[in-house]
């Protein structure tokens, strides 16, 4: 098996790891933290495909990696204020009592 | 998830915010370096934010007034030491008043004026503490402290000299004082006192402009004049919120008419006034104190009719009241005749002063908490009695 | 593929695996950051210097932070503990599962010829060059996204004002 | 080499003498080791001294002698005060979480450690260069204040919660000006190598020295550096996660023994590490502070700057009281957050005009200014005076 198969073999594991995380809890914070475990998969990923493919010197995936840690970073602070937001209002982070889109 | 539960008092009173949030309650104290002795306070906090408190004493009750009543009327002046152990010398003076005004006794005039110097002296030392113990419940690491302690050794090596005893002077007797003033005693005193100026203004220089003291302070735990008053609060306390009301002046028990000085009156009643009240206050008394010692007369220092032994006043009722460094410490006797009293009541200013803690702390933070408590300025000894 | 490589990608899997199957949440969260610090790793192995570090910078110094604070201020107040998983965790599972099988099925099945170039050297340099040059609209309007996430968070979260009194 | 280079450059050339001894396959580690070793011992060993200093500083500044008894003038305590930590019962509540409870110090230790890494405590004495050194030293740092949070979340206790909500908000709040404070150096070097920016400042002219801290972005960058660092390192007077009369000990309060020195230890290093890059970003790192004393070993000006620094330390802390949290928490986003954001904007302005007078007086102008109103706006919105009274006769 070569470094790059594991590498993908490694992602593609901590990708279901985190969809089985966002699938099956029922913490509201830690269905976020399973995206944010996805998407730390795909990030594996190009840095990998960086590092292994033919032009490492292009920084393709080092700065799409880059790019995507900064969009996490937002992704996570605004999905932190919209549980507190909806926290406060149903005063539960339980996703199953947040069954309606009205407030 | 949380696996803070929450306490049974907590849960009766319904510790749910509106919106959705938990409050908690915290105890503070018994065991607590900034509740000053063994005093409780059950703090309902939203976030730090102090939503509820409830001020809990008794840890320090000694059954004070009950053994006095057991006890004749000389024996429970130790005992009085033990109310205020910060200011004993201006707790024997309030209950020699009430005896003395029960009874019916003269003070001779030195005597008099060596209560004026040593209760001064205590006021001087008990504000000088006090405001270094503020400035350590401010988080200051004990600079302050240190600075306001070195002063007051020399003022309790100045009791300790007189009196025998640092702290639990058992100074005052029924128509005068226990002893004479040493021979020298009166130029130590008058050394000490004429330093203390300068330490005040040291002790400015380093606080009084200080940005974050201001910032801790100004507009901190306010009580409205209205309040104050009819809370029956009274000292340092009431004329930070404006009300000119000083047992010295009101009274003039003693010989305080004799003698020129003025009362600090605050404006706004938080708990930078209290401090600015407390440091002004000790320059007047540094006044005083010049001015007592430089009159004093000579004479004898108690009266000498006074029986010691079998003291038994006639029947009747009396309140002695003074000025203590804390407020207004009074001291009700009833007398049936008998050696003992038959009622000894203590009106000690630390307990009323901490009636209205709650109203103070509300919707303040935990760290302002500390202060206000500190500014309140209670001993145990004497709110638990 | 060195040993290293091995033992952090088993720390990162029981890192995350923790993350998603302990019960008390803010365990939940200090396992994530296991897996982050083995995931940070991981990058530096790749040679992934300045990733490395900002992953823990984001992750473990921001994400991981805020989210104990999310869980610190929804403490449920009720006197039991919600269930840790939903009712329909078996299904979630099996669809993961399942991802996983397709996922590595297809990887593994994929002939992938990596070249085996030395390690290459990154340095910030480069990367600042690359980001100010290559990069610049997509830098500027990651800036304009993390402000607009900023305010949004902000409002979001912040109480709703009480209606004035009637 | 001359004799000074040679005492200079003592330790490198031990370790090299010591490495010709090492087998060529064993040599990385082996370097590593003995890099790692000087730093673990020299540390911990300084935090040692600072407790003594830092008791008889205050001592003195408090009218009294501080520890005095153990050893000659008490510079033993801290061999008393450590056998005294191991000796005693390592007490757990009985409701804690025990692993994170256990953990805690140890995360926290192990992240204050690291951090040290890339700090060049010395000419060519540096664990590793990295090239992200700077990115490297905060991420680690942040490390910190996970610890923080799993020492008061685990203790169970609700002083200790306080103490680490308190100590959270605080260290993610002052994190930022902290980097911001260090960027304009970033800026200056163009590079975030900590040895790189080091050696940029070792060029002297007429005598003195190139430091970052003698121009006006980097006199007040280091400034709010140097706040920024002692919030981050929860120093008076910003010591609110303590904040031993309020909530007691805060987040370490249910620790005991040896746990608790250890919270010590940790607290000690990070307060040494954010100091000494203090050093290296802004006071020229090892450099000497005049040309005619450059003779002196590098690694000694290091460590002399340092002990300034720890000296400044102890005198803010025997001096002013402490903050509450809301004004701790407005002094960062109101004051530090536009100050230094402003400071980079100078630091920019200060690369494009031309050297002259003109440049140190735009400059300073655009900080002294903004200080001002800043400051002004932070008094004015409390309303904070000083009070004139009246009296009564």
């Amino acid at each position: 098996m070569n470094p790059l198969t594991t590498c993908l073999l490694l992602s593609a594991l901590l990708f279901s790891i985190g969809l089985a995380g966002a699938l099956s809890r029922r913490n509201a914070i830690l269905v976020l933290v399973g995206i944010e475990l996805m998407l730390n998969a795909a990030n594996l990923n190009f840095i990998a495909f960086w590092r292994y493919g033919p032009n490492p010197a292009a920084l393709t995936g080092v700065m799409f990696t880059l790019f995507s840690i900064g969009i996490a970073a937002a992704e996570a602070a605004v999905g932190l204020g919209i549980i507190l937001a909806v926290y406060r209002h149903t005063k539960s982070t339980d996703l199953d009592h947040m069954n309606s889109l009205k407030g | 998830m949380s696996t803070l539960t929450l306490d049974p008092i907590a849960a009766k009173a319904s510790l749910l915010k509106k919106d959705g949030g938990q409050l908690l309650e915290v105890s503070m104290g018994p065991q607590h370096p900034s509740t000053h002795g063994v005093f409780r306070m059950d703090v309902v906090l939203d976030g730090e934010n102090v939503v509820k408190l409830k001020p809990i004493f008794g840890y320090l009750h000694r059954n004070h007034e009950k053994i006095a009543e057991d006890e004749t009327y000389l024996g429970s002046m130790p005992y009085t030491d033990r109310l205020d152990y910060f200011c004993s010398i201006t707790n024997n003076w309030a209950y020699a008043l009430a005896v003395e005004s029960l009874a019916g006794i003269e003070v001779p005039e030195r005597a008099q004026y060596i209560r004026v110097i040593t209760a001064e002296l205590t006021r001087l030392q008990n504000h000088a503490s006090l405001v270094g113990f503020l400035m350590q419940d401010m988080g200051a690491s004990g600079t302050p402290l240190m600075y306001a302690f070195r002063e007051r050794e020399k003022i309790l090596d100045l009791f300790e000299s007189l009196t025998g005893a640092r702290m639990m002077c058992n100074y005052m007797r029924f128509g005068g004082c226990r002893v004479d003033l040493p021979t020298g005693w009166l130029d130590q005193a008058k050394k000490v006192v004429a330093a203390f100026p300068k330490f005040l203004d040291e002790f400015e220089n380093l606080l009084v402009s200080n940005e974050i003291l201001m910032a801790r302070t100004q507009g901190v735990g306010i009580i409205p004049a209205e309040l104050i008053v009819n809370a029956g609060i009274t000292g340092p306390l009431l004329r930070a919120s404006g009300v000119n009301y000083d047992l010295r002046k009101v009274d003039k028990y003693g010989i305080y008419d004799r003698f020129t000085f003025r009362v600090p009156l605050g404006d706004h009643g938080d708990v930078y006034d209290r401090y600015m009240i407390r440091i002004l206050e000790m320059r007047e008394s540094v006044k005083i104190l010049e001015q007592a010692m430089r009159d004093i007369p000579e004479g004898p220092f108690t009266d000498p009719k006074t029986k010691v032994r079998n003291f038994r006043p006639k029947p009747g009722e009396a309140y002695g009241r003074i000025e203590a460094p804390k407020g207004e410490l009074g001291f009700y006797l009833i007398s049936d005749g008998s050696p003992n009293p038959y009622r000894y009541r203590v009106r000690p200013p630390s307990l009323i002063n901490l009636t209205v803690l709650e109203e103070m702390c509300l919707n303040r933070n935990i760290a302002d908490v500390v202060i206000i408590l500190g500014s309140v300025d209670i001993v145990m000894g004497e709110v638990d009695r | 593929m060195s040993i290293v490589f091995f033992i952090l990608a088993a720390l990162t899997i029981t890192g995350t695996a923790a993350a998603m199957a302990l019960r008390n949440a803010v365990h939940c969260i200090l396992a994530l950051t296991l897996g982050f610090v083995g995931l940070a790793a991981l990058y530096l192995q790749l040679g992934a210097q300045f990733v490395g570090f900002t992953q823990i910078m984001v992750y473990i110094g921001a994400v991981a932070i805020l989210a104990v604070f999310a869980i610190m201020m929804t403490r449920s107040a009720g006197p039991h503990p919600q269930p840790a998983f939903s009712r329909t965790w078996r299904t979630g599972t099996l669809i993961a599962v399942i991802v996983f099988a397709v996922l590595a099925y297809a990887i593994s099945h994929t002939t992938l010829a990596p070249a085996t170039l030395p390690q290459p050297e990154v340095t910030v340099n480069q990367i600042g060059d690359t980001l100010m040059h290559q990069y610049a609209l997509p830098l500027e309007i990651l800036g304009l996204l993390l402000t607009a996430a900023l305010i949004g968070a902000v409002i979001v979260a912040m109480p709703a004002k009480q209606e004035a009194p009637q | 080499m001359t004799t000074p280079d040679t005492i200079d450059q003592i330790f490198v050339i031990t370790k090299h003498w010591l490495l010709g001894y090492v087998p060529a396959p064993l040599q990385p580690i082996a370097s590593a080791i003995l890099s790692v070793l000087p730093v673990m011992g020299v540390f911990p060993l300084l935090f040692a001294i600072t407790t003594v200093l830092e008791r008889k500083g205050l001592g003195r500044i408090q009218n009294r002698y501080g520890p005095n008894r153990v050893g000659p003038a008490g510079f033993w305590q801290p061999a008393a005060d450590g056998i005294k930590s191991l000796t005693k019962e390592d007490v757990v509540p009985r409701n804690a979480d025990q692993i994170v409870h256990f953990l805690a110090p140890i995360v926290l230790v192990i992240a204050s450690f690291i951090v040290y890494a890339v700090l060049p405590i010395g000419r060519n004495m540096v664990i590793t260069d990295l090239n992200s050194g700077l990115l490297y030293f905060f991420a680690v740092g942040s490390m910190v204040e996970l610890s923080v949070f799993m020492a008061g979340w685990s203790s169970h206790s609700k002083y200790s919660l306080l103490g680490a909500m308190r100590a959270t908000a605080q260290m993610i709040s002052y994190e930022i000006p902290l980097v911001l404070a260090a960027v304009v150096v970033i800026m200056a070097t163009g590079s975030l190598s900590t040895v790189t920016i080091v050696n940029a400042q070792t060029g002297y002219t007429m005598g003195f020295p190139h430091w970052f801290v003698f121009t006006p972005w980097g006199f007040a960058g280091f400034i709010l550096f140097m706040i920024a660092a002692t919030a981050e390192s929860n120093r008076s007077p910003f010591d609110l996660p303590e904040g031993e009369s309020e909530i007691i000990a805060g987040y370490y309060i249910e620790y005991s023994g040896f746990k608790f020195a250890l919270f010590f230890l940790g607290e000690y290093l990070g307060m040494f590490a954010t100091s000494g890059l203090a050093i290296t970003l802004f006071l020229g790192g090892w450099a000497a502070p005049f040309s005619f004393l450059t003779w002196i070993p590098s690694y000694f000006w290091f460590f002399a700057k340092l002990l300034v620094i720890i000296g400044v330390f102890i005198w803010v802390r025997g001096t002013l009281p402490r903050l509450r949290q809301d004004q701790l928490m407005g002094f960062a986003w109101k004051f530090m957050l536009p100050m230094t954001l402003l400071n980079v904007f100078v630091a920019a302005a200060w690369h494009f005009l031309p050297t002259g007078i003109i440049r140190w007086a735009v400059c300073t102008a655009l900080l002294v200014i903004p200080f001002i109103v800043f400051s002004m706006g932070l008094k004015q919105n409390k309303k904070l005076q000083v009070r004139t009274y009246r009296f009564a006769e």
